[in-house]
């Protein structure tokens, strides 16, 4: 079996993506991008900084300009862009547009991974119909048309859609609204007539649209996969997904503790360190412990998807719970932890609260992933 | 008919007569609320009206004695007044940290002659008091405060600095504690002092909140001169009415964890939001977790009213305010954790007219503060561990 | 409304009670029944004392011999029982059998009663058919054979089953293994043919039994209340039972609770008091404040009961969900707080816990009366 | 073919040839358990059998020196013999504190003269050990401990209280910490000592645990007799040995947050007690719980594993043992509370050969004293809290 550690290749991508988000994309980028609504929500320097490093190819086939280097290595780069909370196309179109072109794209599709990999092109994918994740609850309909297809309805939630040059859109071309067989994938251009894509803000200051479907006409060559048949590489892909999100929860929940232990030392009070409270080192030490834990989760289901296990979705979901479970807890101990300063917005903590409600959201939260645990586990 | 029945009647006639009609709705946000002071602009003549004419019987203070401008009214009557305002859904003349903290203060420690200078106006609505209590240095410790007033004879001089200050931006004068005597023990050489927030010296600075929001202060003394007769109590016994204070002050912040009338429960927002199955909440371990948080809040909202009726029986359960300052501000915290997993996405939404969930992301937001503020958590823990089981 | 404190009279018969549970049953007094595997499992001079100062009659009517005082009383007889885990049958006959009679039985009947106050008369009730209690759940059989029934089937978990005079048992007389109508209340002589009562051991050293009934043929005078139509008073049999446990879950969490608090103040490592580590603290403090809400929430069920308002069964289940979930808080903190002392069977912190399990899952643990609060709740 | 292919051949062949039928299936309660020691009755002819023919090739000690009769097996070795073993579900020849505790620890700090003498009988399984650390006054404070030795020259006269001695009733000889110096600073006054329970002067006392079991004891000694070459390492040095032995207690209790290969998961426990609807299990409730308690169990499995890797790779995640003991042994209490909760009445069911859940009522409370045998979690929590983060 293989070792829980990295190998040295994962360390050295590991280090060097710390090196990237600490040096050109610290907190207080994301910290900008939010006080000046920035159009883009990401820092293009950045951007071009993190494709010239080939972050945004790691998981892209080297066939098409990525360097194919697995979910492991691509987890490393989200767990330290969790760190610094770094606004970027990385994950939309980086974790899920490749994954969703590698899993089910035919060759002429799949040519959209040279983009992604060289970072002029970027994709969204729009799922969800509800403020809660129910991948199989499509209400969007699409109704054939000619050789192609008429889509409508609305999505929202979508990663990067308002930058997206192709949107990923999951529509029931056949089945009652919660069923799992007649979901089709569809690669839509945004600019099509009838799409409609309104960023909406959110707490992290991270991009996130609806994205409206009015009539919007498609060729058969949109449909990604097979017809009626989406249901199983999208799951896989929220597998895929779950995951990395669960690495970035990792990163930003470490951090966030990291700043709260290092204020601990810090601040005084009643002439001594806060440090020094029994109780409140019980509690850091009761979060250090969970983190742990989550590590070795992380770290198990990227080994399991990139092995390709058929633990990979237990694994990746029981991730994302645990990962999504100490994050709320870790967060809101460090508000509570930094007293009034935490509750200010000059301090960074409140930042990293921010940003996990919303990815403890994405793609499902606590409850829904531990759901999902225990009904592959068989109860 | 008993003289109970009596007032009961006469208050219900006076208030159909002279509460005016857009005053008996609930307040639709903040900007309903009715802060009094100099520079208040009322939202409508009714809401100045309304707090004229509440001013005049004394209701504004309604259990104040009536020499002081108060309504003078017993527990018994205050209580018919509460209740025939509620039957109306008349909103409250006045919000006032005046009447809240620092007027009840002044009537316990105050000499006659801050009694006449401060509860009248107070009343009336035409000064809007803040709170100087903590400081950068000294949040759970409040006893280690630095602001040091040097005694120049018939005053002090004031130097130092003030956080959390309720709408400092907003108010006319302060209260605030002072270190009068750094050379003892830290308890024992503070001071409660009064100064009108047109001193030079006085400067404050909005503290932007993680929930966007600014509803706090910075208060900057350089060199205020604070006259001695507006000291509470004595010099260097301050400490007394900052406890005094604080034991109200938690008291006004547990409540946090009642729902209010007339909100609606987490229960059925959550219903809202996911829906029903089969007459279950849709999302079975959503439903768990609220199931709890409904236990414990119907727990927590016992508790609170048999201290209350143990407080009046005469059965004192002692430092009871910190227990409920703990539970209340958790059960908001938690409640509004819930509602973020309930309406999920949706509920997050930062900006916008139709959001589903309204300023949810806000005010959890907020929320989180109700475990520091007024004492923190881990505070009350202490108070609850040390002063209660006698561990130490 | 009622103000939530204890009247004159009321806290008159606490201090009763506590004086005589104090005297009369201590906590040896169980060691003892237990460690000698005592066949009556309680102790006649102490029933006979309790029975004197009309403890047994609390709750049952004047003209039946008893002082008709109401839940608020009795619910502090059963507080205070719990301090000591005093053995007796007060609550499977002075709740439960005189509550059974009250809400359903016809006068002659109801002339039990008198022989439940005066100690004489010992009933018991038997509803539970699996180990997780499901009052709806009745597989037993109730056939009609002449003017009577014949009843087969089997139960379990049955408070003082072996010593009773009397049985209660839950039949169906008609529809399904789980619906509520068709179940029917049988007042059942444990002498009669078919009927087997088997005492079985549990952890807290109390009395409960497996009772079989094996054809079992009972006249039409057998029947509680109407035929078919059990399921109403049977449930309001159960939540006056879950607030009378509740009230149990009370008295021993907040004796568990003082001993150890004062095990902290005498116990020393690190050369200090245990007692000054603040971690140990604050985890005091919690229960401590636990301990009130389930004060709180327990009077105001008894309240509730005793006005017959219409929030009682909700009010019940919620004290009886909290005081399950608190027990078992302060039982485990109880032992670890105790450190290797709290493992001996010498030390008595033990036998709270072991007390505390049995009655948390009898007439339902905080899963199912958690469940019943949100059900009553809409939700 | 490599050595270590060759090494598997033959482990395999011989393992076949001389592991007994009887010895070939999981054991199926504590009467299997093979300790050895003088007075050890064994269950069968094939236990001894087996007993013997392992401990003549150092199987029993596999990675032990040979000089010492251990088998000298390189760790890939090792990791082949074991899987060999579990491949034909042998069982283990030997439990044994000499082996796991005090072995190890005269290994790595005893002199060559203390070697020769214990190792090879703890390998051959004729000598049964006891641990003496613990004392009725020093719990958590380990090195709190009074045992005193008075030094005669010669030998030490030892005196004093050890409890939680694992089965000293039935051991031969006991390791024990001694206080050697009281006059310094308490952890550097300590020694671990080694002596024959048959000594003079030493007594036992079965202690009864509140699962009815009586697995410990306490043990008086009384002027008992300890010759000075019976020390492990140095005189007043004990403490080192100490931590070291205690590192290697915790990560072995720690083990308890597993499932053991062949056992029932919880969930399977809890779908065979409470039963499935729609392939859920039938209490939504409890669902939760054990999820929850599931995905735990795989965080917890799963950090063990890392940590090992992390080991073996030379990444040391250093002080480890505290974190898994801690979780380890919650999550074990909590399985136990879930698996009282599913079975429901049926589950406590003291006694009796045909209880549906068998003996969960003893092994409930034996579970908690998991989280205080070995260091409780409290002490873990401080160990992280200073050695790993730094706070203090």
């Amino acid at each position: 079996m293989q070792k829980l550690v990295l190998t040295e290749e994962q360390q050295m991508l590991k280090d060097a993506a710390q090196g990237l988000f600490g040096e050109q994309a610290p907190v207080s980028q994301l910290r900008k991008l939010r006080d000046e609504k920035d159009p883009l929500g990401y820092v293009p320097e950045f951007w071009n900084h993190a494709v010239e490093l080939g972050l945004a190819g790691t998981l892209v086939p080297e066939s098409h300009g990525g360097s194919e280097f697995g979910h492991v290595g691509m987890g490393q780069v989200m767990e330290e862009g969790g760190r610094t909370l770094a606004a970027s196309p990385l994950f939309a179109s980086g974790v899920l547009g490749a994954c969703a072109l590698i899993l089910a794209g035919n060759d002429s599709q799949k040519e959209i991974l040279n983009g992604i990999a060289d970072g002029s092109h970027l994709t969204a994918l729009a799922i969800d119909e509800t403020g809660r994740h129910q991948p199989l609850r499509v209400a969007t309909k699409a109704e054939a048309q000619g050789d192609g297809f008429v889509l409508n309805g609305s999505k929202t939630f979508v990663v990067d859609g308002h930058i997206a040059n192709t949107l990923i859109v999951s529509a029931r071309t056949s089945g009652g609204e919660r069923d799992e067989s007649g979901i089709t994938l569809f690669l839509v251009d945004p600019k099509a007539e009838g799409v409609t894509v309104e960023r909406t803000i959110f707490p992290d200051g991270r991009n996130y649209a609806k994205v409206t479907l009015d009539n919007v006409a498609v060729g058969a060559d949109a449909v990604l996969g097979e017809k009626d048949q989406g249901s199983a590489p999208l799951q896989k892909l929220l597998d895929i997904g779950s995951a990395h999100l669960a690495a970035e929860l990792l990163g930003l929940s470490s951090e966030a503790f990291d700043r709260t232990v290092a204020y601990m030392k810090e601040r005084k009070q009643f002439g001594v360190y806060i440090s020094s409270f029994q109780a409140l080192q019980h509690r850091a030490a009761h979060m250090w412990s969970e983190l742990e834990q989550v590590k070795s989760m992380v770290l198990k289901a990227f080994m399991a998807l990139d092995a390709g296990d058929e633990q990979a979705s237990m694994l990746a979901s029981a991730a994302k719970a645990k990962a999504s479970q100490v994050a709320e807890l870790v967060t809101n101990e460090g508000v509570q932890l930094h007293g009034g300063m935490g509750m200010t917005d000059e301090y960074d903590i409140g930042l990293f609260m921010k940003r996990a409600r919303p990815v403890q959201l994405l793609l499902g939260d606590f409850r829904y992933h531990a759901d999902r645990v225990a009904g592959l586990k068989g109860f | 008919m008993t003289d109970l029945d009596t007032f009961r009647q006469e208050t219900r006639a006076w208030l159909e007569e002279n509460c005016p009609q857009s005053m008996r709705s609930p307040m639709k946000s903040d900007k309903d609320v009715c802060w009094g002071g100099r520079n208040f602009k009322f939202q409508s003549e009714d809401q100045r009206l309304w707090l004229e004419r509440m001013a005049d019987k004394g209701w504004t203070a309604p259990d104040w004695p009536t020499e002081y401008g108060g309504g003078g009214l017993s527990r018994e009557q205050h209580k018919v007044l509460l209740e025939e305002m509620a039957r109306i859904q008349a909103r409250p003349p006045l919000n006032s940290f005046g009447i809240w903290m620092i007027g009840p203060a002044i009537l316990k420690f105050g000499s006659e002659a801050l009694k006449q200078q401060h509860l009248p106006p107070i009343v009336r609505g035409e000064i809007r008091w803040c709170q100087g209590y903590s400081e950068p240095g000294a949040g759970s410790d409040l006893a280690g405060l630095q602001a040091r007033a040097e005694d120049k004879g018939d005053h002090f001089i004031v130097n130092g600095q003030k956080i959390w200050t309720s709408y400092a931006d907003k108010a006319d004068w302060m209260f605030a504690l002072v270190r009068t005597n750094p050379d003892v023990k830290k308890q024992e050489g503070i001071s409660l002092v009064l100064f009108d927030m047109e001193t030079p010296g006085v400067s404050t600075r909005p503290i932007k909140l993680i929930s966007g929001e600014s509803p706090f202060c910075e208060t900057f003394l350089d060199d205020v001169r604070v006259e001695k007769d507006q000291v509470v109590g004595e010099v260097d016994k301050g400490w007394t009415i900052a406890k005094y204070l604080l034991t109200h002050e938690r008291s006004m912040i547990g409540n946090m964890g009642s729902t209010a009338a007339g909100q609606k429960t987490l229960a059925e927002l959550a219903v809202d939001a996911v829906g029903l199955e089969d007459g279950k909440l849709a999302d079975p371990m959503l439903r768990t977790e609220i199931a709890s948080w409904a236990i414990d809040s119907i727990g927590y909202e016992l508790t609170a009213e048999r201290a209350k009726d143990q407080a009046k029986s005469g059965q004192g359960v002692g430092n009871v305010s910190a227990m409920l300052k703990l539970a209340g501000t958790e059960l908001n915290k938690r409640r509004y954790e819930l509602l973020v997993a309930a309406y999920g996405s949706e509920g997050l939404l930062w900006e916008g007219d139709d959001r589903p969930a309204g300023a949810l992301p806000q005010e959890w937001l907020r929320t989180k503060g109700n475990s520091i503020e007024g004492g923190t958590s881990e505070v009350q823990l202490n108070i609850i561990a040390k002063n209660i089981l006698g561990l130490g």
